[in-house]
């Protein structure tokens, strides 16, 4: 199948996105991100999942948790350009909310096949909140790293251990747990108030998200809380692990941008030593390099995000080049929006901060640069 | 069908076709020598005889200036040379050799000539029968071109031309040059005016090849001494030299009206990264396949993460949906392939380790040496047509809207 | 024999003798609480005791302000401070509170206040009994210092100080402000004059922390209302207070006459190369041990090199042979170890992977999550005291000759 | 031992350095340099190896080739700083001369402790112009590759194979060759002249020095020629080691400066929109970077040098260091120099292309910062 030219990114697509710019503009404006996550800035306070909840409902009535859901399970079936476009205004606007975490668990539910995944899907098109629980005692990025074990008991399964760097867990009525069996790795359903299960918020840098461990002592599910039976959960999450990455990096393009606007429009309007600082090479050409950084990830974002659903052989390739081009450019632009601010950038009360501490934190999330690079050799070199 | 045919018109589709079918039939026979990477490194008469031929049978058979006016040799179809290009990329074809004639010269002389000049130039330029350079650049006006010195002063009905033009590539070759000179000192840019001036074997004209890093010619310097021209010579008023400049740079940068032929890089061959994963198996780093060290793996990772962004640049600059801001990803062309030609140049050196001192000569050296060499050429194109260094001016300034650095 | 004192005249051998006995004799008991890195981050009373109670003591002893004369509350002994120093750090001593009014209060006020002031003000800023900021930064003016606005108007035989410092590390225990005011709209270098400003519990003066970006405070912003001073707080002539700021600036860079105290970061510790070498024992990336990682290792040895290479630049500093501008290494001081310390917490960060993510408040972060909040914070020192990019030109100029970029 | 402060760089040695920069200064003057390598630039021209070989007579005149041979073997004893020193100057003019060679080789030979080594170690001190030939087939970087095969046949030795990368090999009279038999690695000293030698140049970019292959078809030398016996050869080779790596980073430091100091003088004088160059920070700016690597990369070859001489134990790290350091430096600084200069300097009428390739050439000898740094790591975490 021919690639599209435009990426899939076509009329319809664009009014999507146009609608998440203008509502997330608004319930995510820079004045209610600040109030909301931007409080009590001790370091050393308890975690907490802070998001606007009447802003989640609205945006489970628009439709946009049934996104990227297909159509024959009851969602809407728009393709993965409209979801990383999604993901990138979210990041535009560091946005806090169960969305991303429904967007990746969607992703991966989708490409089930058990009997339980469309429930499931139905549940998530309805607003579950929902998050992906996959990652193991050691946060290793590898997808099948989940070290969670899974006992059969009758009719019923098992599972015990820890599952760590759970995005937005705080979040969750839900977690999609990766567990592991005789057999190789499963996928359930896991109830947030299931007995046995305990979720501990991590305390993390980032607070325009949250982040969960979760300790399950033995926790008792029915048959009906598998998703993927076990031996299919490795390829089911091989299998969605591109569009994983991509719209983590479509969150850091989104960022990025912001940054790469602030600063600008800081160079425009501070002036020192009577000239606005963007007559300054040394902080114009570092724009201008943030700038390039960015349109390079934006452009492998949505290659990727059109490969997965036009040409799969392709879509672990773009996707791990999107994610290290997008990992390094977010790890540029948050360093640059900082320093090119001066003093200011460095107060709590600028709001650099928020874009610059959540694309550090997606910079890791399913591995760097550095790690994609070296799988992206392994798909080019062997 | 590719992509873009799909969105042709009837009109579009027939001349594709058209096209399609003349390149099949007049592709001209392999050469038994190798060509240079770029048009303006021909230094051989032989294979400048061969493009220039081949150039002359492209233009007879209607796929060269077809968006030019019939009145001036041209095809009188406007937008078809687009057709005609993509045609041309695909049919895998030589570059033409009148590069600098075709891109900037041509919608030059289109835009700001008089009628004699346009009906006397615009068709040699075209058919290649006669090949044109671009006096721009002194040794005092580099980034810098507005400061260019070169003086040209009325004496009678007459102007005499004295100065020194340099990195004139092609000069060795052309019968003409467009120049931007000053006519006046009392203002910097009010101050110049737009010639077309004869170089080929003409009193006053001296032309020395200067020799590059690599050691190879390919530009010249151009030297002035009385030189007289009639006053018909002159491009638009006097004075009005910096905004002919402009149409020329604007073409030179891809972003002009007139859509010249593909002139530029071949796109035939291998991705960067494609011949830099063959060098690395084949190479060995400290006795080792380079292919397998981890820090060559990630050099060439990268390098392929860049050039894939790059084209994937390419693409979404098309989709209006995608790009806010419509000359964003263009203006950014000049300084990111170059910059990553430059990269991937390196990363090759950084392979053959040891072996990246032997130069093209040596029987022993991988790649026939062409690393070293196209790394010191890569130089060049980080310098030449506005430096890595003004384009970020530009592209601070013009995309962004910060504040002129000078 | 430490290499230093080999050197030694008698009576620096006698006084290094004396320091190091009274050192031995006289080092405070360690803390039950963790010590700040830095004087400038001490936020909490206790602490604040402690290093007082610890400064006044060294004092006391004798191995503060040694350099000073005796009148000033000195100990008269020219040329002694380096010595006291080279025994503090040998001692593994916690540093001295009073760190701003040693470093940048003291050898200004020494070189430009009136006798009276001198008297007063230098003896309690060398026991610490007064702690002492300094006011350069405003909102409007950061790199540019020069464009400071906070204005003094003479009114009758008194001055009125209305303005906003920034930055104002330590004012939150501090009497006393060196401050570089506007005196003058006229011009923007000789308009500006230099006062000490009284800044602790006084009507006119509001003192408010500034939260940095990791949460934490530690500076502060300083607000003058119609503060009311006389004539007699001022340091040299109405108008010079560029002058007497470029004094303060010369010694905050080490550069000055007056040698202070051993007071910036301590000295004692692992290397930053030793921490990641731990730091990538413990942490595994991407499930395995993270010092078996191509990538960490070449990232480690990067840090490792660069550590050394600062290091060696310090030993180098005092090798004329091998240094043949004097303040060539010295004036890299500032950005070279700022930006080292930050690519250490970037590379502590990628060798954490997923863990990076965990603050200092989270039991499962290694190393108790201080690398995300030293490379937060790492900011704060390629910013303050002249951004990074203000050392670059300084060291363009001020070095290697070149124009002025301002 | 402790190291000393100063690097053991004191009065005598500073004495020596400043009779070099006199004499250098003087006889391998850019005006100089230009004449005898910028001749014909054609790059497919036959190689050749070019040097003034009056001043070479003039060198071995001042003692320099006896500079490193300790007292005992009749040399002058000069420290490794003196050395160092002496190999930043020559850098600092990408002075073609045997002198570099020379000095490599003697430190190999007094490293070794055969009969031979003294009576080798005068020849080299009163001018014999010698080359090292320790590289094999592949180029490899660590310091035991060769390939070059021994067999001994009666009292004698018989050599056979390729040694490659051999430093201004077209100048020697005599080479020390590293060979292989069953007992490990031996060293022998081949004279250039030696029935089946045959020298070839290679054709390389660096003009200011030359580089050849010795192919060696079953040349037999006498017993004499054994400077190091057989299994002795990798130690003192080993030993040897972080003095190669100092003169050779010695060379890119010498070379860096000059780099720093013309594109500097460049931009203080070239105006461009009515400025000297220097005044625009995307050219200052870069410029201050080279220097902030140069320094650091001196340093640290002062202080390999000041380890090799009093704390052996750590001579390789350090050496290792500074060759990584100066790798790194000569390729940012050889980067930066060509572009800043702009147009002229992509011409070979200016004189920036030669410390250009000098400086890409040394990047590589015995390893570049990459491979430094992984052998570095060898040492800090096993």
């Amino acid at each position: 199948m021919a690639q599209p030219k435009d990426f899939g990114f076509g009329e319809d697509e664009k009014m999507v996105r146009d609608s998440a710019r203008k509502f997330i503009g608004e319930h995510g404006s820079i004045e209610k991100l600040r109030k909301l996550v931007g409080g009590d800035p001790d370091p050393e306070k308890s975690p907490e999942s802070l998001y606007d909840a009447p802003a989640w409902e609205q945006i489970v009535e628009l439709g946009w948790t049934a996104l990227a859901i297909p159509e024959e399970a009851g969602g809407v079936g728009m393709n993965m350009a409209t979801v990383a476009a999604l993901a990138e205004v979210v990041g535009g606007h560091a946005f806090p909310s169960p969305l991303i975490a429904s967007l990746l668990t969607t992703l991966v539910v989708r490409e089930a096949s058990g009997e339980n995944r469309n429930e499931l899907l139905g549940e998530i098109a309805e607003g579950k909140r929902v998050a992906l629980a996959v990652t193991g005692n050691e946060g290793a990025w590898d997808i099948d790293s989940a070290t969670i074990e899974v006992a059969a008991s009758g009719g019923s399964v098992v599972l015990s251990g820890f599952s760590r760097y759970v995005q937005d867990g705080g979040k969750a009525e839900l977690f999609l747990v990766a567990g592991r069996s005789a057999a190789g790795l499963g996928l359930y359903a896991v109830p947030a108030d299931a007995k046995g299960l305990k979720v501990t918020l991590d305390q993390i840098v980032d607070r325009t998200r949250d982040q969960a461990t979760l300790e399950l002592d033995g926790v008792e599910l029915p048959a009906s809380a598998v998703i993927a039976a076990p031996a299919d959960g490795t390829q089911v999450l091989e299998k969605a692990l591109p569009a994983l990455l991509t719209v983590v990096a479509a969150d850091m393009v989104g960022a990025s941008e912001w940054q790469l606007q602030t600063t600008t429009e800081y160079a425009k309007t501070r002036e020192q030593f009577n000239h606005p600082l963007g007559f300054f090479q040394a902080v114009k050409h570092p724009i201008v390099n943030m700038m390039l950084e960015i349109d390079k990830a934006k452009s492998l974002v949505y290659a990727a995000a059109s490969a997965i659903d036009n040409k799969p052989e392709n879509a672990e390739r773009f996707a791990r080049m999107a994610k290290a081009q997008a990992s390094d450019t977010a790890a540029f632009c948050s360093d640059r929006s900082v320093q090119l601010h001066g003093g200011i950038g460095f107060t709590w009360e600028c709001d650099v901060h928020f874009f610059f501490k959540r694309n550090k934190h997606n910079q890791f999330l399913f591995g760097d640069g550095a790690y994609q690079r070296s799988k992206l050799m392994k798909i080019l070199a062997g | 069908m590719s992509q873009a045919a799909k969105k042709d018109t009837p009109e579009q589709a027939e001349y594709r076709a058209y096209c399609r079918k003349w390149i099949e039939e007049n592709r001209p026979e392999e050469p038994d020598f190798r060509l240079p990477l770029q048009a303006i490194e021909v230094m051989d008469e032989g294979v400048k005889e061969y493009l220039q031929t081949w150039q002359k049978k492209a233009y007879d058979g209607g796929l060269i200036g077809v968006d030019y006016p019939t009145e001036y040799g041209g095809g009188g179809k406007s937008g078809m040379q687009t057709i005609a290009n993509q045609e041309l990329a695909a049919g895998d074809v030589p570059y033409f050799i009148n590069v600098i004639g075709l891109g900037m010269c041509a919608p030059t002389i289109f835009h700001h000539a008089s009628e004699e000049l346009k009906r006397r130039f615009i068709p040699q330029i075209l058919s290649g029968e006669m090949i044109w350079c671009q006096g721009f650049s002194e040794p005092g006006a580099g980034s810098d071109l507005a400061s260019c010195n070169t003086s040209v002063v009325k004496k009678g009905d007459k102007w005499i031309v004295n100065g020194h033009k340099v990195w004139t590539s092609l000069a060795h070759y052309a019968g003409w040059m467009i120049a931007l000179v000053r006519t006046s000192n009392h203002d910097k840019y009010k101050g110049l005016s737009f010639f077309v001036l004869p170089v080929q074997d003409t009193k006053g004209v001296t032309i020395r090849p200067l020799i590059k890093i690599t050691g190879e010619t390919g530009f010249n310097e151009v030297i002035f001494e009385d030189l007289e021209v009639p006053d018909s010579y002159r491009l638009d008023d006097v004075g009005k030299g910096w905004t002919v400049a402009m149409t020329t740079l604007t073409h030179e940068r891809g972003a002009g009206t007139l859509v010249g032929p593909n002139t530029g890089m071949s796109a035939r061959g291998a991705t960067r990264t494609q011949r830099l994963l063959e060098l690395a198996k084949k190479c060995r780093r400290n006795g080792k396949p380079a292919i397998d060290d981890p820090f060559i793996r990630d050099r060439i990772a990268l390098v392929a993460v860049w050039e894939e962004g790059l084209a994937q640049n390419q693409r979404r600059a098309k989709v209006p949906g995608l790009t806010d801001d419509p000359m964003r990803i263009p203006l950014q062309g000049k300084v990111s392939f170059t910059e990553l030609a430059q990269l991937a140049a390196t990363v090759a050196l950084e392979i053959e380790g040891q072996a990246s001192s032997l130069y093209i000569a040596d029987p022993m050296a991988p790649d026939s040496g062409t690393w070293p060499l196209t790394f010191l050429n890569s130089y060049g194109n980080t310098i030449a047509a506005g430096t890595s260094e003004v384009q970020r001016n530009i592209l601070g300034e013009r995309v962004l809207g910060m504040a002129k650095s000078k």
